[in-house]
């Protein structure tokens, strides 16, 4: 039953992500690309981490893509199919596919550490994913937690620098 | 449910990190509230803080002291690195002003945004934890990508910022991609744990995903390095980015990559040390290799400067790939009277430029050196040294690079690079020629030299020479820096 | 006082300091100062001439440590011996004669010239009492700079040309021999040695594989300084292109570094290698004084013909010095001394009439001697010195040369060398003719003006000195000779010390080359009824 | 008095010194040409008084050393400036300064008027210090000072009308030839002082040292080396085959220089060196025999082309070098007195003609200077009938040429003789001996053809002089002709000195003195000879009787044909001319050697070095090491052209590198 | 749950995806999108591994790499306006001004 559900929500997620890098339309591709991001939320669930797959949604899904898609509109792209794919769609592909091939390579012939954390999918489910992704960050990573917050403001300023009309 | 408790932290190592942060929240503010003050003051301002900083590093000297578990360190080698990164950022700030002034875009933002980088760079030179090195990196790189783009207003500028971020960003992938690996294969994401975890291991070559893991992590890096080839991106970001903003970017944010990439290599993977030295041997070369020779045929001096810098990595690399002490105290002097030299050169860059044409060609230098002897001396003194011709610290530092990698038995890449230095001269001659040896094309308009970049001049003047006659000193700190990672 | 030889190295630099203080179009004084700085550097260095005891140590030695960082030790650490005392009075000799010579040749960016040659002047200097590999290597190095920018700045129409090829050619041969330094530390240190002080290398035997290397490595960087056959193609381009004083240093002194570099370092610190390679560098050197010559001979430029001359000199040089005995060493530094002081005349006999004419063809000259016979005189006598005539100088150390690589296993090469006395006297001599004699037709030519007070003052001292070494070579050579006798002890390689002990037999004469039992049937090492 | 002998050479020393520094100031030309006489003159006269002293002494004890000053020591190679004083060296200084004196004293008529006077006397005296230091060093190298020293001389006065180019290229080809010479002379010395050094660990360039140890040496082997290699030093200083072209160029030099230089002294060098190292070259049959050879056909082969030239001094010249052929031959059948006497009395009458010639010349050339004539003043064809208006020239002359002819009772006779009859009676050569002595019959012949056509021609038969010239010839003032007088008479006398034993005999048993005199220094050679030579070969006294008549019945002949030639009927030279027009204009253009020599060595040698220069050096080294440089800028452009600004080439390059990484490490 | 693997199959086919995507496409905004799924391969290879580990140190990484690509996001899309104001494209092929 899960396995069928898994091959289900893999084969959705690499179609749209494929979808994403064929596209003519850029809002097409962004669209599908959102697919791929909700799909993914659905594997941390059944990776018994709801909290990130709400974030997904939340952040990707409905943050940065709504930001992406906003501004595909504010620049109104044209899409004119004469060239839509650079030159250089042979060489992607053949690079694409052996970056397939190492990484699928790899992942075969890797011996992954074995597991060594506490945290076992019953004892998540019992306490509760978010609680525990907290006290994980705002005891173990407090201070990447707190850069986060240095990043977001030279991004603002960022953003306000090099958009902004009139400065 | 019961609260989480923040447990207590010792906020000693990142004081420095702390107070540059704050006084650039504070110059935001000021740039935005009172926008009516004097743009230059700002920039004195954050120059006196980060000398301010300098000290603060300075005076933490030879303590090693972890904290927020284990996820940051305050030790020698950071301490040194954070050195450099300050270096260059004072420089790159007393050059800007003059420079931003003239192109009209001098935003009181871009103080702060500097400031934010050399965060950025400070975190990942003292980071311990991957997330650490990660976040800083991406502050460093954020700010960067901005300070390409500052001058919204040329089209050379956007381009170099736009280039700087998707290339960036495509390399954040493999990066990340490889810190996935090396989590998977060890379990965790803080440095020391993983070096005891390699240290279990049987046979961690036979471990792909660490190996793997390993390798792209080198690779991310490699793109802030602007390793061959993964440099493509250097010449165009460094010509269109704002002159001391180039200046800044080819001398920190390299230091910085190599100090996050040491501290992994050395510290993390001292077992996978045969298959990275010999990657990076092959790097080295291609990178030396590429970079002089490509910088032969360019007549931008900006590009030239640009491709220099990146066989310089190519040198930082040989004595990287030593692996040995001698080899990595030769990176950390190599890396400051690098910044020295480097930002020397693009101040007097930035003298001969003129408005809109911002980056001077060589035959701009036509008859230079006698027109303006101080500043051709000085810019004389920023090329041997970037040559490496005694008695400068350029010398000295290669000097030590390559005697590491000799301790280490790699004679050839010693030859290889000497050979590639050899070469470099050509190039660093050939500005010289136009300096001194031929007869000035326009008449040169008289330069103003604004106090800040005279300083600017004086302090580069200073750190390619002085370094090079006497080294000893710093050398010492090297070592001592290097011994206890 | 103690530290006479650094006083003498670093007074030059002083000099400068002084002239940045003179407004840079008050050139008459500019020029006074230097002039004066150098001749002072030259009072200065007398003391050691005359305090040199003639024995084999060491003497002047200073050594203050001055930078120790990691495996690296290194030491400011000086001081001369028999062998490069005489250099550095010929460097502190010929200076102010330069100086001087540029009186009126150059006339704009005076300053910088003159900051240039002072700088030049302690890097000369510096390379010659370093006794610190990497002190050495920095002065060696240092010496380029302001060599390149008196090539490049004031030289003629292909100056730049000229200069980088200097520089580049001159900077792949150094860093190579960097790389053998500091490998060639490394090894030290493994063997206890505990800073780059050069002494303590002579006692490190290293196996003959690395000897090989390093030894190649030194040589090569040396090879291209002296310079040896193949790779002399810098020098002509260097001394047309440069103004007659730089021409002048180069010659007399800057050459000299490479052929000193063999002596000081790539022989007695790798004898095995060098005894290996002996035969190579014997016939570069023997094909260089030939070749050299033949090439002069067909120049049609006067400075172009001095310089290949010079090509032929150094071969001599260089054929002497690897002939391991006492008569081949001591008449390869004499050889040394004489090319500085006839060549560097040459350079600046050449510099008068360019002065006068701005050309240096030969055919635009003839019959000067008519028109400037005190100009003719001089030139002759300093025609007949690089010729080698007995009386003069430069037959001295020609002589001991030929003895000296006659009587080791160089017989057949020294044989070939020989006749390069003849090509000499065939290009030099033409030339001479040329220029001198003949028709004084060119009209441009007769109104020149023969030498003024202040050329003569410069050729006086050189003269003089022609015939005092040529006549009374003695107390040169006695000052030398112990230095010379301790190098040969260093340079005899292990295998042969054993055979080599009796003092009778020159050093190298056990080991005939086969070629040379043949030349010389009688030789009761191979039949030795004959002789009985 | 021998420990002055550092004054012979001083003397002329100082002479230079003095006219070269202040002869120009001086100007007066009595006071540069008495400075210049008197310095060498002194020399005379310190020569005189030792060899008195030395006549004093027995003949062992006539041997003395002196060591000036220490001059290269090194190592265990030693080499003072040392002077050598022995019955050989005092008959060369006495000879020099003798004959130098005179020179010098004709020349201050000869010279007179002539530019840059004082630069005359002053290379004057310099060359006799170099020929004194040659004559008197103790060892090789001093040797060689004088060796190179009369060489350098020899330039400067030959060049002395440098605006003439005829003369700057005779100047530089007699230097050059010499320094061939040089060469051999410095191989033969290395390897004589290796070969002692290595072997018997005898380290000497010393003569008397060598001379001590001379028996170490083998008979042939290396000494043959050696010696062949001095030998080619000798013929390049004695202008023998094949060294020999330089000197009839030399004649450009002012007359008394070819007098001093190319007659008396310098060229005499050679023999002068062989006789010194006498008891090296006995040692080796084989050099012996070459020396003698070489000798031999230099008499015949310069005597030839003597009979065709028209330039007086170029006649002589040729006359010079038969006649040091004949010295050779002497050297080279082991008659070392005969050729050091020959070389003496050769001095004297040769100095002479020279000295006529040069007196005949300075009256044409006045006379024709004149009358602004261009005919040349040294062609015989314009010269004619000349004794009547210069007869003092004429009687010295003609008495030297008589001398040259081997007349008897003139010294030539005896000395020639004496080689002669040497080179038929060695004991050393064997069949080769009737050769050799032929081709000396032979050479003596053509030598009083040629020198009688040259009295003929010049002083007797009608006048072809300009006529308008004629009535300005006259006699030379006395200073030319005092010194032709005394030389004249050396001419006749100087013979006696060493009559052959036989006519000793005659004449109630007068010894040969010369040889006496010279027995001390040629004994060792002898005893060496001994070694190898057939001694016993014994000639009957009939036999040198024979010979003797016969040498006066050619050289009559010879003097019969040139009367007949050019007194009798004188249209015969030029209906020789015309039958045998090749071999005439072959022997005229001295058989073309100095076309040969530059066909042969020159020419190649220029092309050679201009294809060195041209072909080598700038295209195949420089072309490689700018052709490195070109391949890097190459690159340069290739990795230029790669960064071509898309990024997409960029992002491929870096995902290119990521999976060739990867790959290797995954899959290796 | 499915095993690791597959996981990591399905993460690593992704990043190849993405990569493709990267080099192939021209349009800047598309490029910067399959660069996010790139980055969201990394974040399942994360969170897979973190869930087979047992320890949420990968699941936080995940959190902050969503951070960075919102701040990049933010960045790159005003660096995108930016070039756009001035070049009237988004086209990366006319990104090239400075090249050789």
């Amino acid at each position: 039953m899960e396995t069928l559900f898994f091959a289900i929500i893999t084969l959705v997620a690499i179609v749209s992500a494929i979808l994403v890098i064929t596209c003519k339309n850029p809002i097409n591709s962004a669209l599908s690309l959102v697919m791929t991001f909700f799909c993914l939320a659905t594997y941390y669930v059944m990776l018994d981490a709801p909290f990130m797959a709400a974030v997904q949604v939340m952040v990707y899904a409905g943050a940065i893509m709504v930001l992406i898609v906003f501004t595909i509109m504010l620049l109104n792209i044209r899409v004119d199919a004469a060239k839509k794919h650079s030159h250089m769609v042979v060489v992607g592909l053949i690079i694409g596919f052996f970056t397939l091939v190492n990484t699928v390579y790899l992942v075969a012939k890797s011996h992954v550490a074995q597991p060594t954390g506490p945290y076992s999918g019953d004892m998540i489910r019992q306490i509760g994913h978010t609680e525990l992704i907290g006290k994980e960050m705002f005891t173990n990573f407090l201070l990447p937690f707190e850069i986060t917050s240095i990043l977001l403001l030279v991004a603002i300023v960022g953003a306000v620098i090099l958009a902004k009309k009139k400065i | 449910m019961d609260m989480i408790t923040i447990p207590a932290v010792n906020l000693t190592p990142i004081l420095p990190e702390i107070l540059l942060s704050v006084l650039a929240m504070a110059l935001l503010l000021v740039s935005v509230l009172i926008p009516s003050v004097q743009k230059s003051y700002i920039g004195y301002i954050s120059f006196i803080g980060v000398v301010a900083t300098a000290v603060l590093v300075g005076s933490g000297w030879g303590a090693n002291v972890e904290s927020f578990n284990s996820s940051i360190i305050l030790d020698n080698f950071g301490s040194f690195f954070k050195i450099i990164f300050l270096v260059s950022a004072g420089l790159a700030i007393l050059i800007s002003d003059q420079y931003m002034d003239r192109e009209g875009c001098n935003h009181g933002e871009l103080y702060p945004l500097i400031l934010f980088a050399v965060v950025g760079m400070m975190l990942m030179a003292a980071g311990t934890d991957l997330m650490t090195l990660f976040l800083g990196l991406e502050v460093m790189s954020v700010s960067l990508y901005v300070l390409a783009g500052f001058n919204r207003a040329n089209l050379k500028s956007n381009e170099a910022g736009l280039k700087y971020f998707l290339l960036g960003a495509f390399s954040t992938g493999f990066l990340l991609y490889g810190m996935a690996l090396i989590y998977g294969a060890t379990g965790t994401t803080r440095i020391a744990k993983i070096a005891s975890q390699v240290a279990q291991m049987a046979v961690p070559t036979s471990n792909m995903m660490l190996l793997a893991g390993m390798l792209l992590l080198l690779i991310g890096f490699a793109f802030k390095i602007a390793v061959v080839p993964f440099h493509m991106w250097a010449p165009d970001v460094y010509e269109g980015a704002p002159t001391p903003l180039t200046a800044f970017m080819s001398t920190g944010p390299k230091a910085a990559a190599f100090a996050a990439a040491l501290r992994v290599l050395l510290v993390a993977f001292p077992s996978l040390l045969v298959d990275w030295s010999q990657l990076l041997w092959v790097l080295a070369v291609l990178t030396m290799t590429v970079g002089n020779i490509t910088a032969l045929r360019q007549d931008n001096i900006k590009r030239i400067l640009a491709y220099s810098s990146i066989a310089h990595a190519g040198y930082v690399l040989v004595g990287f790939a030593a692996g040995n002490e001698t080899g990595s105290a030769g990176i950390l002097f190599y890396m400051l009277s690098y910044a020295f030299m480097n930002i020397g050169a693009f101040a007097i860059i930035i003298l001969v430029g003129k408005k809109g044409e911002p980056n001077g060609n060589v035959m701009d230098f036509a008859g230079f050196g006698f027109k303006h002897p101080l500043l051709a001396v000085a810019m004389t003194v920023f090329l041997f040294s970037l040559a490496g011709m005694p008695p400068t610290a350029g010398f000295i530092g290669k000097f030590y690079l390559f005697s590491g990698a000799i301790q280490k038995g790699y004679i050839w890449l010693a030859i290889i690079g000497v050979l590639n230095s050899a070469a470099s001269v050509y190039y660093y001659l050939r500005v010289m020629v136009y300096m001194y040896m031929k007869e000035p094309t326009e008449e040169f308009d008289w330069l103003q030299v604004s106090a800040p970049i005279a300083l600017a001049l004086m302090i580069s003047v200073a750190g390619s020479l002085i370094p090079g006659i006497v080294p000893s000193f710093i050398l010492q700190f090297a070592q001592q820096a290097v011994r206890l990672i | 006082m103690s530290n006479l030889l650094s006083l003498t190295t670093f007074l030059p630099i002083l000099g400068v300091l002084l002239l940045l203080f003179i407004p840079k179009d008050s050139k008459s004084v500019l020029r006074g100062v230097t002039f004066a700085v150098t001749i002072v550097t030259f009072l200065v260095s007398l003391p050691i001439l005359t305090g040199f005891q003639s024995n084999a140590e060491f003497q002047f030695t200073e050594n203050v440590p001055w930078i120790a960082a990691g495996p690296f030790v290194m030491r400011y650490n000086i001081g001369i011996d028999g062998i490069s005392l005489w250099l550095v009075i010929l460097t502190t000799f010929i200076m102010p004669l330069a100086v001087l010579s540029t009186w009126t040749a150059v006339e704009e960016k005076v300053k910088e010239y003159m900051i240039c040659l002072l700088l030049l002047e302690t890097g000369m200097l510096g390379a010659f009492i370093s006794l610190d590999l990497f002190l050495f290597y920095i002065f060696w190095e240092v010496m380029l700079i302001p060599m390149y920018f008196i090539i490049g700045i004031w030289g003629g129409k292909n100056k730049v040309y000229a200069a980088v090829k200097f520089f580049v050619y001159t900077m792949v041969g150094s860093l190579l021999m960097l790389v053998a330094l500091i490998f060639l530390y490394l090894k030290g240190t493994a063997a206890g040695i505990t800073d780059f002080g050069l002494l303590h290398f002579f006692d490190l035997h290293l196996d003959p594989a690395t000897q090989t290397w390093l030894f190649l490595a030194f040589a090569f960087a040396f090879a291209i300084k002296v310079p040896m056959f193949p790779l002399h193609t810098w020098l002509p381009d260097a001394h047309t292109e440069a103004p007659t004083a730089g021409s002048v240093i180069l010659a007399a002194i800057l050459l000299k570094m490479g052929t000193y570099g063999y002596v000081r370092f790539a022989m007695p610190l790798f004898p095995d290698a060098a005894h290996k390679f002996t035969p190579l560098i014997a016939t570069l050197s023997v094909i260089g004084i030939i070749y050299a010559s033949l090439v002069a001979m067909v120049q049609e430029d006067v400075k172009k013909l001095v310089a290949y001359s010079s090509v032929a000199h150094l071969g001599f040089v260089m054929l002497g010095v690897f002939a391991f005995n006492v008569q081949g060493i001591t008449g390869g530094m004499l050889q040394m001394l004489n090319h500085g002081i006839s060549t560097g005349a040459l350079f600046l006999i050449v510099g008068f009439i360019y002065e006068r004419r701005h050309t240096r063809l030969i055919t635009d000259f003839g019959g000067l001697s008519k028109q400037m016979p005190i100009f003719a005189t001089i030139f002759m006598i300093v025609t007949f010195s690089s010729i080698g005539l007995p009386g003069t100088n430069g037959f001295v150390g020609e002589f001991l040369v030929l003895i000296g690589s006659f009587e080791s296993e160089l017989r057949w090469w020294t044989i070939i060398a020989s006749s390069g006395v003849i090509l000499s006297a065939v290009y030099m001599l033409w030339m001479f003719q040329r220029v001198m004699f003949g028709e004084l037709d060119n009209p441009k030519n007769q109104v020149l003006k023969d030498l003024n007070v202040r050329e003569i003052a410069i050729m006086v001292p050189l003269i003089a000195l022609i015939f005092i070494m040529g006549l009374y070579p003695n107390p040169f050579i006695e000052k030398m000779d112990p230095a010379i006798q301790k190098l040969i002890a260093q340079t005899r390689p292990a295998s042969m010390t054993a055979q080599a002990a009796s003092p009778a037999m020159p050093p190298g004469h056990p080991m005939i080359a086969p070629a040379a039992e043949q030349a010389v049937p009688a030789s009761p090492a191979v039949n030795p009824n004959v002789s009985k | 008095m021998f420990d002055n002998v550092w004054l012979i050479p001083l003397f002329p020393l100082i002479g230079f010194l003095i006219n070269g520094f202040f002869g120009k100031k001086i100007k007066n030309e009595a006071v540069i040409g008495g400075i210049g006489t008197l310095a060498i003159f002194s020399s005379f006269v310190v020569s005189t008084l030792i060899l008195i002293q030395m006549i004093g002494l027995p003949p062992e004890q006539r041997v003395f050393e002196k060591v000036v000053f220490p001059w290269i020591h090194s190592g265990n190679f030693k080499a003072d400036m040392a002077f050598l004083l022995d019955p050989l060296s005092c008959v060369m200084i006495m000879v020099v300064t003798g004959v130098g004196s005179l020179i010098h004293l004709y020349s201050i008529g000869y010279m007179h008027g002539e530019e840059g006077f004082y630069r005359f006397f002053a290379y004057l005296n310099l060359f006799c210090m170099s020929m004194l230091l040659l004559v008197l060093g103790s060892n090789m190298l001093v040797m060689f000072i004088g060796w190179e020293g009369v060489g350098l001389c020899s330039y400067l006065l030959i060049g002395y009308y440098f605006h003439k180019k005829s003369a700057g290229d005779a100047a530089k080809k007699a230097f050059v030839m010499n320094r061939v010479g040089d060469f051999g002379f410095l191989i033969g010395l290395f390897t004589l002082y290796w070969w002692f050094g290595s072997n018997h660990n005898i380290w000497t360039i010393n003569f008397m040292e060598i001379k001590a140890a001379s028996h170490l040496l083998p008979y042939g082997g290396v000494v043959t080396i050696a010696s062949l290699c001095f030998f080619v030093g000798a013929t390049g200083k004695s202008a023998q085959i094949p060294l020999y072209t330089w000197l009839p160029d030399a004649m450009e030099g002012p007359t008394p220089v070819s007098a001093l230089i190319h007659a008396a002294t310098m060229v005499t060098a050679g023999v002068y060196m062989i006789g010194r190292m006498s008891f090296v070259f006995i040692k080796s049959p084989d050099t012996m025999m070459v020396i003698a050879v070489v000798g031999a056909a230099t008499a015949i082969f310069a005597a030839t082309i003597g009979t065709a030239q028209n330039d007086i001094k170029r006649v002589l010249a040729y006359s010079t070098v038969s006649q040091l052929g004949f010295m050779f031959l002497a050297m080279g059948v082991g008659a070392f007195t005969a050729g050091i006497f020959h070389l003496m009395t050769h001095a004297f009458f040769k100095a002479c003609l020279f000295l006529g010639s040069g007196s005949v010349i300075h009256s044409m050339h006045h006379a024709l200077h004149h009358i602004h004539s261009h005919d040349d003043a040294q062609d015989m064809r314009n010269m004619g009938g000349l004794k009547n208006a210069m007869p003092i020239t004429f009687l010295t002359f003609l008495v030297s040429t008589i001398a040259i002819a081997g007349i008897p009772g003139f010294s030539g006779f005896f000395s020639k003789d004496e080689i002669l009859w040497q080179a038929f009676a060695n004991p050393y050569h064997g069949a080769l001996n009737m050769a050799l002595w032929g081709i000396g019959a032979v050479a003596a012949c053509f030598t009083a053809f040629y020198m009688f056509r040259l009295v003929f021609m010049t002083f007797f038969g009608d006048c072809r002089i300009n006529p308008k010239a004629k009535s300005h010839l006259h006699e030379s003032p006395a200073v030319i002709t005092i010194p032709l007088i005394v030389l004249g008479f050396l001419a006749v006398v100087g013979g006696y000195i060493g009559l052959p034993k036989l006519i000793g005999d005659l004449f109630g048993g007068i010894p040969n003195y010369f040889e006496h005199w010279l027995d001390p220094v040629f004994e060792k050679a002898h005893e060496y000879s001994t070694q190898y030579a057939h001694v016993g070969a014994h000639h009957s006294h009939a036999l040198e009787w024979g010979l003797m008549g016969l040498s006066v019945v050619i050289a009559l002949v010879g003097i019969t044909i040139a009367f007949t030639m050019y007194i009798k009927n004188t249209e015969l030279p030029g209906k020789f001319t015309s039958t045998f027009p090749a071999l005439h204009r072959a022997v005229y253009n001295k058989w073309y050697i100095d076309e040969l020599y530059d066909y042969v060595f020159v020419n190649p040698c220029k092309a050679f070095g201009g294809f060195l220069w041209k072909g080598f050096d700038v295209v195949v080294i420089d072309g490689i090491v700018n052709g490195v440089g070109k391949v890097v800028m190459g690159f340069s452009g290739v990795f230029r052209f790669m960064q071509s600004g898309l990024i997409h080439n960029y992002a491929f390059s870096m995902a290119f590198g990521v999976v060739v990484i990867l790959g290797y490490y995954l899959f290796k | 749950m499915e095993n690791l693997n597959s996981y990591l199959v399905v993460s690593a086919v992704l990043f190849s995806i993405g990569t493709i995507g990267v080099l192939t496409r021209k349009n800047a905004i598309v490029m910067f999108m399959c660069i996010e799924l790139m980055l969201n391969a990394v974040n399942l290879t994360f969170v897979a591994l973190s869930r087979h580990l047992g320890n949420l140190d990968g699941q936080v990484f995940v959190f902050f790499i969503m951070t960075v690509a919102a701040a990049e996001a933010a960045v790159g899309l005003a660096l995108m306006i930016a070039f756009f104001n001035n070049k009237e494209s988004i086209d990366v092929e006319d990104v090239n001004l400075m090249k050789w």
